[in-house]
């Protein structure tokens, strides 16, 4: 931890970066993201087990990104990111909304983490995305701390879960979905805390046509849930945030894995895995399966 | 609803230069297909965007159709390619989240398959028809999480006056 | 907004199945409907005046017609807005008749359907937009990519018109495969001395100006308004000074280091070179790689000889940016070798023949060098490893060509007609050999080309055995051919002494390349692609740019001369206006919602969008967004689909207009 | 005020009596207050944290249909709603959630009445439960409320042990309420149920409420709010969590060309278009000026209104923020 | 590693010295060979040419049997056996009716993850470098005709590890081994086959003409990795000196053999005295062994 505190804080004193986002512990359990421009206040930073947040989300916010320009000359951001959060930022790099040279990857090998705050780190309490984790290891970074470590095994409830949503009848599982699209308040912390849903003005905030509606009875909850998949599908990285920070603990990273596991099986592809491999959207191959088509 | 009267309502995206053209092909040709299915011209399955679907079946459409042109017969080259991506990825979504397969079709239709184009309108008319109305959908308009009585009354009240 | 509503009974077409007089009235009590009407024929005359009067008298803003198919009669009823004073987009048809009343039988069922169709053409029309057509300005010069015969046509037919064109051409030379033959069928007579006028009249022609020696290496903008970069590489000879006398090649002392490709590399050519005798222009060029100047500084020896100090060693390629208007495509093709082939490659090369390790077994290009009385025979034929003369030749035809297993099923179509003609020209030189040519079929479809197929085998006694020779092998200085007589059904076996083979005519291998600098698509193999194969078969998808002769496909010298003056005629065409007008059917760009994720610069088929800065007061960039392009937007509207935050809209079918349709179903 | 005693047994004889009647019963579940089908879904349970939404949804809905709409030929046809509340009884309502109602009270009669929320939030009977638990995220009492606090209640509960509980009528409808059942009451001693409050254990006093309303108004462009506002994501997790929170949105929604509805939703203060004006200008275009807003509104702008803080001290925003800040420890930072 | 052994019938009979070279020598390179519980006929009879079904059945259930042993590679040492095997399960990859009609016949699920693999990319997959590595002997003497015939190389496009029509694998054996190559022009021309017993004079022919043209190019040993082709060059030679009295009698040696000898086994270890045309060890190889 000491080490991540000075690079850190060498990073800011020579202005090599103009920011360092970070994990800042809030109580024992508790850890919360912070911008740090100031090098002495880099002597809160942590990295653990209980940096559940995905920060590559503050990577898309304009806010942010103008720190880099606060003088003369741009600087760049320095980012803490797990392995699977530089996923998420392959894919921002992918999209244009970062570049790689102004970013600073400081990367860790890691060990899994806590499914929400508050909780005890165990096997238990492991977040789901760490149970299937593939990436221990970054797939870029700038700098890496930490030694290799092991996610404790844990039974990987989401993928049962898939899987019996798909042995249900096609009612069945449209009375389950709409019992928990039900629940959605709109409140939209799920795009909120989505670092691949970095629009500026959301198709479920337009109204001339009105895209979404923006009404949370089923039918608008409907359609912003599917919207969003559907966005999101082939793109999401699988950090498992929306799912997080939904108040209403609707089941969205069975969706998103879902799809996950069809562009794998599909098109072999896995999002933000690599700068290399053009994403799967906005790309096609005349080989493509025609099996839908009449 | 009298089951017997219930006629279905399907929309079908066509491409300006393949299926449209084959729809009008059907029509000079004197082909015969039920006529529930009404079209609504764009200029290529490419710029069907996923959300046109879901407002259909908000609007009340039991299924709907996407069509264009044959794989490399594109007016634009590619937009089908794209299209044919998109189209995987909702289709698996949507079945995952519980709408019937039959529900939402697709197809290629060259300016020269008049007969495929009528044959496939009464196909997915007749698939419609087994599936019988879109309830779940519909319904789904006037179910509010917090369900008050006056809703259900003013609805109905006014469904009867638009009638 | 005050909406007319037209109703057209097309005679009975529609009335017959359809209450037109019903849907009128239904119509007329619609949301914004200020007056509704049908007519028996509302496209004719009358009926267009039927449609201006009412727009006058009721002050419409927009109208719907119910009639037959937009593809039909959109042009006429726009027309008829525009004289009454609508914007011709503020119309839209409902089709009534091709997917109405012409595919149902029921009165009441159709006449309800109509309604509806008219119904959703209405919530469209109430969205829609005035558009007004986009003018494009055109700069009326040419770029003609490949000097070869398609190339030279081309630039000569659009520079007799009197357009500028610039022609580049990759080799030392124009003159393309063309020069390198000997004589050419049907009619026997001298390639060169029918294309040599041609080439000078290139170099000579005041509208033409000619880069050899030069590539294409970018090329931006749309129809009208291309910019194309070129590289002019180094010759490390100063143009203006040399006199073509060729003494610096004379005096070369490096002979035998490089093979000669004019000459198929059956010959070898000095350091610094023309490729050929009437080079256009003739002009050497000095190869780096093997001159000794290059090497250690020394040598000199042309500098020496050249007493108009042509020779500059230290000449760096040059770039030149052109604005041009069009661009015709002709960089043509190049044979198929039968070599082994790195494996990724969709082309196989022949194990069975060797994979080329035979000196003997060449392809038609050789034998034309070899049967050219310019070539390094002097026009004997003679073997390439030993010269003896071949007393008996096999000719093997779809050497590459129609055979899946090594990557090419399509037919080179050339093939046939050059092989009786290298068989011809062997037996007319070499007496009392032996020609044997094994072929798959026989395709002489052209003038005289049959009539000449016949003369080969009748007159000049050329032995065609219709089969496939599946080895070829050496033994004892021989060739030994074994095939298959499918006609007799038993083995042949020949021991010739040379084999030439009519490989597959491919494109070059840099094909694709170059068509995605030009944002051109091609086919598997490498050949580009025509905008339709029968009615649009010169032009390319992308609007301005035209292709002429074998980069399209395998063609022959009249097909591709005539395909190169087509391609001329489609540039002067373009040129005889000042401005190009076209559709407003483009997509555009809300720049203060996107977010630049390029999604839709990943999906444009026609690369039309391009990545635009926005600038904060300070002038710093503070976001990227997205700029179509108008010229170059073909309006098919695959980036508003893919466009995440919805930031694109099409003009004419915005998401507007289409969600009021649904909502009208 | 007056004081019962009620075994527990008879409080639920009551309860499925209501349900007999057809009133909405609603009760504290895990997530929410759940709409109560059985009695033995009631748990009065005074160590449970407040459920992550609060009932306020059931007075102000998170969609609701004000009016529906035809479009005929020249005119547009309307159909009014009217809303007949009927009764909605609250049972066990945490101390931190019984104020929700008639605080928000305030707005929506202030210069218009909002019949939609009055007509039913004057039917509810809420049942306040006293509260035995609190985490680092609760600060009721600096808000001025308490863990035993009436306030909001019609009713209010007091366990005397594991089949008894106190209860105190607080207000005139809590009585009319109990009328039918006062053969279940017997009376009570407030000294007995003042014996368990007093033993309750309150969380710390965080801040002076009145301190903060000073620093707001004298620190508009603190450089505080920058660094909140960096961190926050600009989601209204928060804001729809909240028992006080009743920003709303008024949308039309067209069933289809001709006919439609019109909606009031839910919105949320730190979406980033809740001010973005037609002309294109947004006043609070940044997540500072946004997170300024809200507490600015909830301890500066509410109180100089209507006299009250718009907040209850339930911490569920807080507990829910998907990057952990809290509001406690922001609004207790609203020093110099 | 070990790998699966599908021995084919010739291998218990006119290939028994393939059987026993292959066993050796990758005994001594340190591979073990298991062989497939219950094998049966791989259907490269004449099933393949009368009944479809048959022969599909008869390669695949050898299949099945090997994923039941959690073979994941198995060599087929006869060419005729690797080829039916991989034809097999080529045509149900592209054919999942006959698959399914497969299955049912054998009531079994066919496993998808069994490479059958030939002995030229067994050596390739053990790496040419285990040969060199262990090589006692120098087998300079030797000029080696590699004939493929066939069937080892083919089908072209399912069989990918050497080319179909100009394979050069095993030469590149043999000169891991020491021996020095010859290129010839027969290497994968027809040797009569499966004509051996019914129409011995096409044999003779083609067989003759085979040998000729490696002659013809300098070599004094031909090399195969067939059974048949095997019997068909090594057992016809006398009748073909019978035939022709000009008929140079050339030893025809197994690759493994070959390997063999060049690992310092003896001819008899190796079953090469098992062979019709003599193989006179001294002619060929000087007596050097390598340290």
């Amino acid at each position: 931890m000491e080490v991540l505190r000075k690079y850190a804080s060498e990073l800011l004193e020579k202005k090599a970066v103009a920011a360092v986002i970070g994990y800042v512990r809030v109580s024992d359990k508790r850890t919360r993201p912070a911008i740090i421009t100031n090098p002495e206040d880099t002597s809160s930073l942590v990295f653990d087990n209980y940096c559940l947040n995905n920060l590559s989300v503050y990577l898309t916010k304009a806010r942010i990104k103008a720190l880099c320009r606060t003088s003369d000359k741009p600087m760049k951001l320095a980012i803490t990111a797990k392995p699977c959060d530089v996923h998420s930022i392959v894919a921002l790099i992918q999209e244009n909304q970062i570049h790689r040279d102004d970013i600073h990857i400081i990367s860790f090998n890691c060990g899994g983490v806590v499914k929400d705050f508050g909780l005890e780190f165990s096997k238990e309490t492991l977040a789901s995305k760490c149970i299937h984790c593939e990436s221990q290891k970054p797939v870029y970074f700038d700098k890496l701390f930490g030694e290799e470590k092991k996610i404790p095994a844990a039974e990987d409830k989401q993928l049962q879960k898939i899987n019996e949503i798909d042995s249900m009848s096609t009612e069945e599982r449209f009375e389950f979905f709409k019992k928990e699209f039900d629940k959605c308040i709109k409140c939209y912390a799920c795009r909120a805390v989505c670092p691949l849903c970095y629009c500026q003005r959301c198709i479920t905030d337009k109204t001339i046509p009105c895209w979404i509606e923006s009404s949370s009875h089923q039918r608008g909850n409907f359609s912003w849930n599917i919207v969003r998949a559907f966005h999101l599908s082939a793109r999401c990285t699988g950090c498992g945030e929306c799912e997080r920070a939904c108040p209403m603990d609707i089941p969205l990273g069975l969706i998103n894995r879902t799809m996950a596991i069809e562009a794998k099986k599909s098109f072999s592809f896995v999002s933000g895995r690599s700068l290399e491999i053009p994403t799967l959207v906005g790309s096609f191959d005349v080989k493509d399966s025609d099996e839908l088509f009449m | 609803m009298d089951k017997e009267k219930w006629e279905p309502k399907i929309a079908a995206f066509v491409c300006n230069w393949c299926t449209y053209t084959g729809a009008d092909l059907a029509g000079t040709s004197r082909i015969k297909y039920p006529s529930n299915t009404k079209l609504i011209r764009v200029m290529c399955s490419g710029s069907v965007d996923p959300v046109f679907i879901l407002k259909a079946f908000e609007r009340g459409a039991d299924g709907v159709l996407v069509s264009g042109c044959h794989p490399n017969d594109c007016h634009y080259n590619a937009g089908n390619f794209h299209a044919r991506r998109r189209w995987d990825f909702f289709h698996k979504l949507l079945d995952f989240i519980g709408i019937e397969k039959e529900r939402l079709q697709f197809s290629w239709i060259s300016a020269s398959e008049g007969k495929k184009f009528a044959d496939v309108i009464s196909k997915i008319t007749k698939d419609i028809k087994s599936l019988g109305p879109f309830k779940a959908y519909k319904q789904m308009n006037s179910e509010f999480t917090v369900n008050f009585p006056e809703y259900n009354e003013s609805s109905n009240s006014i469904n009867k006056e638009l009638q | 907004m005050k909406i007319g509503v037209f109703i057209c009974h097309c005679g009975e077409n529609i009335s017959r199945t359809v209450d037109c007089p019903k849907v009128a009235e239904v119509c007329r009590n619609f949301p914004g409907v200020e007056y509704s009407t049908n007519y028996k024929y509302m496209c004719s005359d009358p009926g267009q005046k039927l449609i201006k009067d009412a727009v006058l008298e009721n002050k419409l803003d927009a109208i719907v017609v119910g009639s037959c198919s937009p593809h039909m009669h959109e042009r006429t009823f726009r027309n008829a807005a525009i004289s009454a004073g609508i914007n011709p987009f503020l119309v839209e048809i409902a089709n009534l008749r091709e997917q109405c009343s012409w595919v149902h039988d029921d009165v009441e069922e159709a006449t309800q359907k109509a309604i509806e169709l008219v119904r959703m053409a209405l919530e469209k029309v109430k969205r829609d937009k005035p558009l007004t057509k986009i003018k494009v300005n055109v700069t009326k010069r040419i770029l003609v990519i490949g000097g070869g015969i398609a190339g030279i046509q081309a630039a000569l037919d659009v520079a007799n018109a009197g357009y500028e064109v610039i022609l580049v051409e990759k080799e030392p030379s124009i003159g393309g495969h063309m020069s390198q033959l000997s004589e050419t069928f049907p009619t026997l007579d001298c390639s060169q001395c029918i294309l040599t006028p041609r080439m000078v009249e290139v170099y000579q022609h005041p509208k033409i100006k000619l880069f050899t020696y030069s590539e294409v290496v970018k090329v931006e903008g749309f129809i009208g308004n291309f910019k194309a970069t070129i590289k002019k590489k180094a010759r490390h000879i100063i143009d203006d000074r040399c006199s073509g006398c060729g003494l610096c090649m004379e005096n070369c002392p490096i002979k035998k280091k490089a093979y000669n490709s004019f000459e198929e590399n059956l010959a070898f050519r000095p350091a610094i070179y023309t490729p050929f005798p009437q080079a256009v222009p003739n002009i050497p060029v000095i190869d780096e790689t093997i001159c000794t100047h290059y090497k250690n500084g020394k040598c000199g020896m042309c500098v020496k000889v050249c007493d108009r100090e042509a020779i500059d060693f230290d000449q760096e390629d040059t770039m030149f940016v052109a604005d041009i208007g069009a661009i015709i495509v002709a960089t043509g093709f190049k044979l198929y070798n039968i070599e082994k082939k790195s494996s990724g490659s969709i082309y196989k090369g022949y194990g069975e023949y060797g994979y080329g390790k035979y000196r003997d077994v060449i392809d038609g290009l050789q034998f034309e060098r070899i049967a050219s009385a310019s070539g390094p025979t002097s026009g004997e034929i003679k073997r390439p490893s030993d010269g003896k003369v071949p007393k008996k030749i096999v000719f093997i035809q779809c050497v590459g060509s129609r055979d899946e297993s090594k990557g090419i099923s399509y037919c080179s179509k050339i093939c046939c007609m050059y092989t009786a003609k290298h068989a011809m020209l062997y037996k007319h030189k070499v007496h009392d050999g032996e020609a044997y040519v094994f072929y798959m079929d026989i395709r002489a479809g052209g003038k005289m080309y049959e009539e000449f197929v016949r003369r080969a085998i009748e007159e000049d006694n050329v032995k065609y055995i219709r089969g496939r020779v599946s080895r070829i092998y050496e033994e004892k200085g021989k060739y030994i051919v074994k095939g298959e007589d499918t006609i007799a059904g038993m083995p042949v076996v020949v021991d010739a002494d040379m084999v030439v083979l009519a490989s597959a005519m491919i494109p070059h291998d840099n094909a694709p390349l170059l068509a995605r600098t030009i944002g051109i698509p091609y086919d598997k193999y490498g050949f580009y692609n025509e905008a339709h194969p029968k009615l649009r078969p010169v032009e390319s998808t992308t609007s301005g740019v035209f292709l002429a002769g074998a980069c399209q496909s395998p063609r022959d010298i009249p097909d591709t001369v005539s395909m190169a003056s087509a391609a001329a005629s489609k540039a002067i065409i373009l040129f005889s206006s000042d401005q190009l007008e076209r559709e407003p059917v483009v997509a555009k760009v809300n720049e203060d919602i996107c977010q630049g994720c390029f999604y839709c610069k990943k999906v444009c088929p026609f690369g039309a969008i391009e990545v635009k800065d926005i600038k904060d007061i300070n002038g710093i960039v503070f976001k990227e967004v997205a700029y179509i392009n108008q010229g170059v937007c073909k309006g098919c509207g695959t980036c508003t689909a893919t466009c995440l935050s919805k930031s694109i809209e099409l003009a004419g079918f915005n998401n507007e207009e289409i969600f009021a349709q649904i909502a009208a179903l | 005020m007056t004081e019962k005693i009620i075994l527990k047994d008879d409080f639920l004889k009551i309860c499925s009596d209501l349900l007999s009647k057809g009133d909405t019963l609603l009760a504290p579940g895990q997530a929410e207050y759940i709409r109560i089908k059985d009695i033995s879904e009631i748990i009065l349970n005074t160590s449970a944290l407040p459920p992550k939404t609060s009932f306020k949804s059931y007075a102000f809905p998170r969609s609701e249909p004000l009016l529906y709409y035809k479009r005929g030929k020249n005119d547009v046809q309307i159909i009014d709603i009217n809303v007949e509340g009927k009764n909605i009884v609250v049972i066990g309502a945490k101390p931190c959630d019984a104020e929700s109602l008639s605080i928000m009270n305030h707005l929506f009669t202030w210069d218009y009445e909002d019949e939609f929320f009055t007509a039913r939030a004057k039917h509810f009977i809420v049942i306040g439960l006293m509260c035995s638990n609190f985490d680092e995220y609760c600060f009721c009492t600096s808000v001025g409320t308490s863990p035993v606090s009436e306030k909001g209640s019609d009713l209010f509960l007091i366990p005397l042990d594991e089949n008894t509980f106190a209860i105190r009528i607080v207000t005139e409808k809590g009585n009319e309420f109990l009328k039918p059942y006062t053969e279940f009451l017997k009376d009570g001693n407030e000294q007995n149920s003042a014996m368990i409050t007093k033993k309750v254990k309150f969380p710390e006093i965080a801040f002076d409420k009145d301190e903060v309303y000073e620093w707001l108004g004298n620190n508009f462009e603190s450089p505080k709010w920058e660094n909140i506002g960096n961190v926050c994501l600009s989601c209204a997790q928060c804001a729809f969590a909240c028992p006080v929170c009743h920003c709303f949105d008024i949308v039309d929604e067209d069933y289809s060309y001709s006919e439609g509805r019109r909606m009031k939703n839910w919105d949320g203060c730190q979406f980033g278009h809740f001010t973005l004006h037609a002309s294109g200008h947004n006043p609070r275009d940044l997540q500072s000026k946004r997170y300024r807003q809200r507490i600015n509104h909830k301890f500066r702008y509410y109180v100089d209104r209507f006299g009250k803080i718009l907040c209850t001290g339930c911490g569920r925003c807080s507990r829910g923020c998907p990057v952990s800040i809290n509001i406690k420890e922001i609004v207790s930072n609203c020093k110099d | 590693m070990n790998y699966g052994y599908f021995p084919g019938c010739s291998q218990t009979s006119s290939a028994k010295e393939y059987d026993l070279s292959l066993r050796k020598v990758f005994e001594k390179l340190g591979f073990g060979l298991e062989e497939l519980c219950d094998w049966s006929c791989c259907g490269a009879t004449s099933a393949h040419a009368t009944n479809h079904k048959l022969s599909n059945a008869l390669a695949l259930r050898n299949i099945v049997l090997a994923g039941k042993q959690g073979i994941k590679n198995m060599v087929a040492p006869c060419a005729a056996c690797y080829n039916r095997l991989i034809t097999s399960q080529h045509e149900i990859s592209m054919h999942p009716e006959r698959k399914n009609e497969t299955e049912e016949l054998l009531s079994e699920k066919i496993p998808a993850d069994v490479k059958v693999i030939n002995v030229l990319e067994l050596f390739f997959k053990i790496g040419l470098a285990k040969i060199s590595e262990n090589r006692k002997r120098d087998l300079n003497g030797i000029k080696a005709a590699c004939y493929y015939g066939c069937l080892l190389v083919r089908p072209m496009n399912i069989n990918n590890f050497d080319d179909a029509e100009q394979p050069t694998s095993m030469e590149m054996i043999a000169e891991a081994a020491g021996a020095t190559t010859i290129d010839w022009n027969y290497k994968l021309e027809c040797c009569g086959a499966a004509h051996s017993i019914v129409r011995k004079d096409i044999v003779l022919n083609l067989s003759k003409k085979i040998i000729d043209d490696a002659v013809l190019n300098g070599a004094n040993v031909i090399i195969t990795a067939c059974p048949m082709c095997h019997t068909n060059l090594d057992m016809r030679q006398r009748a073909m000196k019978r035939k022709y009295p000009e008929h140079l009698m050339i030893p025809v040696l197994y690759i493994t053999e070959l390997v063999g000898l060049a690992m310092g086994m003896n001819v008899k270890d190796l079953g090469i005295d098992l062979h019709y045309v003599n193989f006179n060890y001294d002619e060929y190889i000087a007596e050097k062994l390598i340290a």
